[in-house]
């Protein structure tokens, strides 16, 4: 089945009440599958399609704060329009999953994978999962609702597949039984004393006004349960593992341990590099590893810094850019090796933006320019763009 | 000082507000500059004042005397200029000079 | 909760303007549905004067009901979704989802929202507290804001007299445009007609499907009038005829106010700053535009 | 590892193709991944589909540059495209097409690689009765490649389609299996 398939069956196995969502491509699919298992009655949800992404996020936000178990799914412009929403559901404390077929942000416009459309809701509150199989984007999603929901993180989560390259890829995905995945996760039961949860016997106001004095709190509660989702996310990942047989961790270091030089990135570029650090090691001996990044927010930083600490090079490949910078999870990868008393020499790589392939071909260039950074303690330019067509504009 | 409402414990996860009515404790009359006086005399006891008092500031005793709660009264005089009896005058806050009739 | 509250939905202590119209127009309001509702109030000066900021910190929240603000475009899709989520928990009936936003945030911002969730047909009352103008900005126009009307951002000046509307009409006909819609109730109401007022929410509450009821609730602060002459203002403007209570049943229109002998509109405006720059000309204007509307509406 | 590539045009079928390719080998244990050209597609516009086989778990997921095998729904885009651009040396290009395959080289509709065509065009009017070929052939591709059973491909196709549908579809795969075979050599 497709990515888009894989998410929908989760949802559907996750039993959620609400689903509400705007069609845009490549997302579209999943909300079609949902409103069908809705008419089918295998699901026992309500389905509504909203006027815009902007009141589908509202009405998740509605549904949730009474108590619903809530998922939406969209991308580029849609998550764009969404991204005042975000922060609202992020500050109220509702755990409502949202999946998200990465896709590139108008102009140009394209409909075509990066990660440039997640990037804009970074610091939104929401917890930020990218995942590079299909049958991870049904786990994750399952395991979203767990980590969204429990007591000590109460925020939104994101599962990123990258739009097409995944969304639109079929594969054999295996479907967990209903009964094992309903007692793993059981049914969302908000606490009315703590969530925000508006019920006629327990009158709450939420949403209001707070004054200088304490917002900063909230803010840090926020980056607190952020925090505490780290320790969280491995629990529920391990007792996923326990229950059906795969765990895939914050991030994984596949063939980092004796790695000289290692290859970080988030999406399905990591899927297809550790293909290429396979061969690359058979065919030319070259020790090379790659970090994936699953969870984007929160960051891994511990898991970042173990996984390269002994490494001498380590190329951080982004599908998205930050103007000025190069790419966001450069800055990320850069911020958190700030206080390392030993690092790797970094390399700042933008590469498959607005769909362009990321092929076996280019991964062996970013390897070949960590190792040679690695030899030199030099980085050939501060910022390297992958597969950029020189010839029309110069750089 | 009466003690901090807010501490380690008890500090919540959203600025949500967990008590209904929990405005009568905020004395909004303090915002008060001039003050609407009832003339029981003329007083009809229609309850007009009530009625389009926006700060629900007035309200009839178990006796049926018409009564305006200072603590929530800011003074607007809409119910002096609504009342049909002209049974209430607006005077200043302080020293009680008489600023308008009904 | 105190005694003295028991039965009421808003309660004294808020935060609005001395001689506030809209907080009055949502005390009668909101009284007249009772305790079974969730409110969304919409960013607006009744948002701030519920739960602003400095409501927060000691719990001083006039409504004893439960309340939610997402944002100021939202009302429409938030309450579509706590309509959908109570439905998918098997907790929808008995309680009535209201949704309150101004003008701005219900003519302007908010439209989107609300023509989506009317659309669909979800289970909601809408209340649009009309003052006219962003109040709680300080007096930005908005798509009600009645023509020639001076606000910070229509303002009086070489080159403009305030409000334009190309081609003149009196304002952005939000009830017309909610009927339109095909909805089961729309109806107009004014705080100067409070008994009106209450009844209309009241038959509202009783019905089902989206129904939408717009208060017209005048600021003294905007509109340039002393606060104790709030309710006069908004009794002005019906008995000139510059606003109408009407409401719309399944299609059917009933005019619930006919006011026998109709004031020249000048009395209205010439008792507010906002029309102090007005020439008799423009006043004609205006006045031509209101018996237009009152032939519309069938009457005299 | 085998990757094939299906060039068509929207609403041929080629994308489903694709997939019941790789859910046939997927019934005998292997693994497998497709997926289309990303874009939106209109009918009748020119597309590509890809499928990927493998005896151990696919890790690549960038698009395929040097195919083991093509396989071309409507010859005449390749007036617009190379069809067997990037066709390894020994791969093989199964044609929809009345032609022989030394006419189809003639009129380079495919310019290297083992040719084998077959008029699945004839078979899905005659048999399914309408102009979509995507299952025939794929009952060709067997017969030529032997990289998938045919019974494979027909529970794929059962699983996809509703049984009238299905059936309908087994019996035009069949005969273009039986075509391709009884050629001996493929390549006609």
């Amino acid at each position: 089945m497709s990515g888009n398939r894989a998410i929908a069956e989760a949802v559907k196995l996750a039993q959620v009440n609400v689903v509400s969502a705007y069609p845009i491509t490549p997302q579209t699919s999943i909300v079609e599958y949902l409103s069908e298992f809705i008419a089918n009655g295998e699901l026992d949800a309500q389905f509504l399609q909203a006027e815009s992404e902007f009141g589908a996020m509202s009405a998740c936000i509605g549904a949730s704060s009474v108590g619903a178990r809530v998922f939406t799914a969209t991308c580029s412009q849609g998550l764009a329009l969404m991204h005042e929403l975000n922060y609202v559901a992020a500050g109220l404390r509702l755990p409502i999953v949202m999946a998200v077929t990465n896709r590139q942000l108008s102009q140009p416009l394209g409909m075509w994978c990066d990660h440039s459309d997640a990037m804009g809701e970074r610091d939104s509150g929401w917890l930020q999962i990218y995942v590079e199989s299909c049958q991870e984007a049904l786990d994750t999603v399952i395991q979203a609702f767990k980590i969204a929901e429990n007591r000590d993180v109460l925020l939104p989560i994101m599962v990123c597949l990258d739009g097409f390259i995944l969304s639109h890829t079929s594969e054999a995905v295996d479907v967990p039984d209903q009964k094992a995945v309903r007692a793993f996760l059981p049914p969302y039961k908000p606490d009315a004393d703590y969530n925000t949860l508006l019920d006629v016997k327990k009158p709450l106001a939420a949403g209001g006004g707070c004054p200088p004095g304490y917002t900063m709190e909230f803010d840090y509660k926020k980056y607190e349960a952020q925090e505490k989702a780290k320790e969280l996310l491995r629990k529920v990942d391990g007792e996923f593992g326990e229950a059906f047989g795969r765990q895939y961790g914050l991030v994984e270091a596949y063939r980092c341990d004796d790695a000289d030089v290692i290859m970080a990135a988030m999406g399905t570029i990591v899927s297809t590099a550790k293909d290429v650090a396979d061969k690359l090691r058979e065919e030319k001996g070259w020790r090379v590893g790659v970090l994936k990044l699953r969870s984007y927010r929160p960051f891994p930083k511990q898991e970042v810094l173990k996984a390269t600490a002994h490494a001498k090079a380590l190329a951080v490949v982004s599908r998205a850019i930050s103007y000025g910078v190069g790419a966001p999870v450069f800055s990320d990868v850069a911020a958190t090796m700030s206080h390392a008393s030993k690092k790797p020499i970094l390399l700042n790589v933008i590469a498959g933006i607005g769909g362009r392939d990321v092929a076996q071909k280019d991964i062996t260039v970013v390897f070949e320019k960590a190792l040679k950074a690695a030899e030199t303690g030099k980085v050939e330019s501060e910022v390297e763009w992958l597969g950029l067509n020189k010839s029309l504009v110069g750089g | 000082m009466s003690k901090p409402y807010w501490n380690k414990e008890n500090f919540p996860i959203t600025p949500n507000i967990r008590n209904p009515g929990g405005s009568l404790a905020f004395k909004c009359g303090q915002w008060r500059m001039v003050k609407p006086i009832i003339d029981e005399k003329k007083c009809t006891k229609c309850g007009i004042c009530i009625t389009f008092c926006p700060d629900d500031a007035i309200e009839k005793t178990a006796k049926g005397i018409i009564e305006i709660k200072y603590d929530y009264c800011k003074g607007c005089g809409i119910c002096a200029n609504e009342c049909p009896a002209k049974a209430i005058k607006i005077v200043a806050e302080v020293g009680e000079s008489c600023t308008t009739e009904g | 909760m105190s005694s003295s509250c028991e039965d009421k939905v808003l309660v004294a202590g808020h935060r609005a303007c001395p001689g506030c119209g809209a907080i009055l127009a949502l005390r009668h309001a909101l009284n007249a549905l009772g305790k079974n509702v969730i409110v969304h109030l919409a960013t607006s000066c009744m948002e701030v004067s519920i739960m602003g900021g400095g409501v927060f910190p000691r719990g001083e929240y006039p409504l004893t009901v439960p309340s939610l603000h997402t944002a100021f475009e939202t009302g429409g899709a938030v309450v579509s979704g706590m309509d959908a989520g109570l439905r998918a928990l098997g907790k929808r009936e008995g309680v009535n989802l209201i949704a309150i936003a101004g003008d701005g945030g219900t003519a302007d911002i908010g439209l989107q929202t609300l023509s989506g969730a009317a659309e669909r047909g979800h289970d909601f009352i809408y209340i649009c507290y009309d003052n006219e103008a962003y109040m709680n900005t300080g007096n930005q126009r908005s798509g009600t804001t009645m023509l020639f009307a001076a606000t910070t951002t229509s303002p009086v000046g070489k080159k403009k007299r305030g409000e334009q509307h190309i081609p003149a009409r009196l304002r952005k006909d939000m009830p017309a445009i909610m009927a339109a819609h095909g909805i089961p109730y729309v109806a107009t109401a004014s705080i100067a007609y409070p008994a009106d007022l209450t009844k209309k929410v009241k038959k509202a509450a009783a019905m089902h499907g989206p129904r939408y009821i717009h208060i017209h609730s005048p600021c003294a602060t905007g509109w340039g009038f002393p606060e104790s002459k709030t309710v006069e203002m908004a009794r002005l403007a019906v008995q000139t005829g510059a606003w109408v209570l009407y409401e719309i049943e399944n299609g059917k229109l009933n005019v619930t106010l006919k006011v026998a002998q109709r004031k020249p509109v000048k009395e209205y405006l010439a008792q507010q700053k906002r029309f102090r720059h007005i020439t008799d000309a423009e006043i004609a204007q205006i006045q031509e535009l209101i018996d237009k509307k009152w032939k519309e509406l069938g009457l005299q | 590892m085998k990757e094939i590539r299906f060039h068509g045009r929207g609403g041929q079928g080629a994308v489903v193709g694709s997939e019941i390719l790789a859910d046939a080998a997927m019934r005998e244990g292997k693994y497998s991944q497709s997926f289309p050209t990303f874009g939106a597609e209109r009918r009748g516009a020119p597309l590509m589909a890809f499928t990927r086989i493998d005896d151990k778990p696919i890790r690549l997921r960038c698009q395929v540059y040097e195919p083991d095998y093509v396989i071309v729904l409507d010859a005449s885009i390749s007036q617009y495209q190379d069809l067997t651009s990037g066709l390894k040396p020994d791969g093989t290009v199964i044609v929809n097409t009345p032609l022989t395959a030394e006419k189809v080289k003639e009129a380079k509709i495919a310019t290297k690689g083992r040719i084998c065509p077959v008029d699945a065009s004839s078979i899905a009017m005659k048999i399914i009765g309408g102009s979509i070929l995507n299952t025939v052939i794929l009952g060709a591709f067997a017969a030529a490649t032997g990289e998938v059973k045919l019974k494979s491909l027909f529970e794929a196709v059962e699983n996809r389609f509703p049984k009238p549908v299905a059936e309908k579809n087994i019996q035009a795969m069949k005969e273009a299996y039986e075509t391709v075979k009884s050629r001996g050599d493929c390549s006609v």
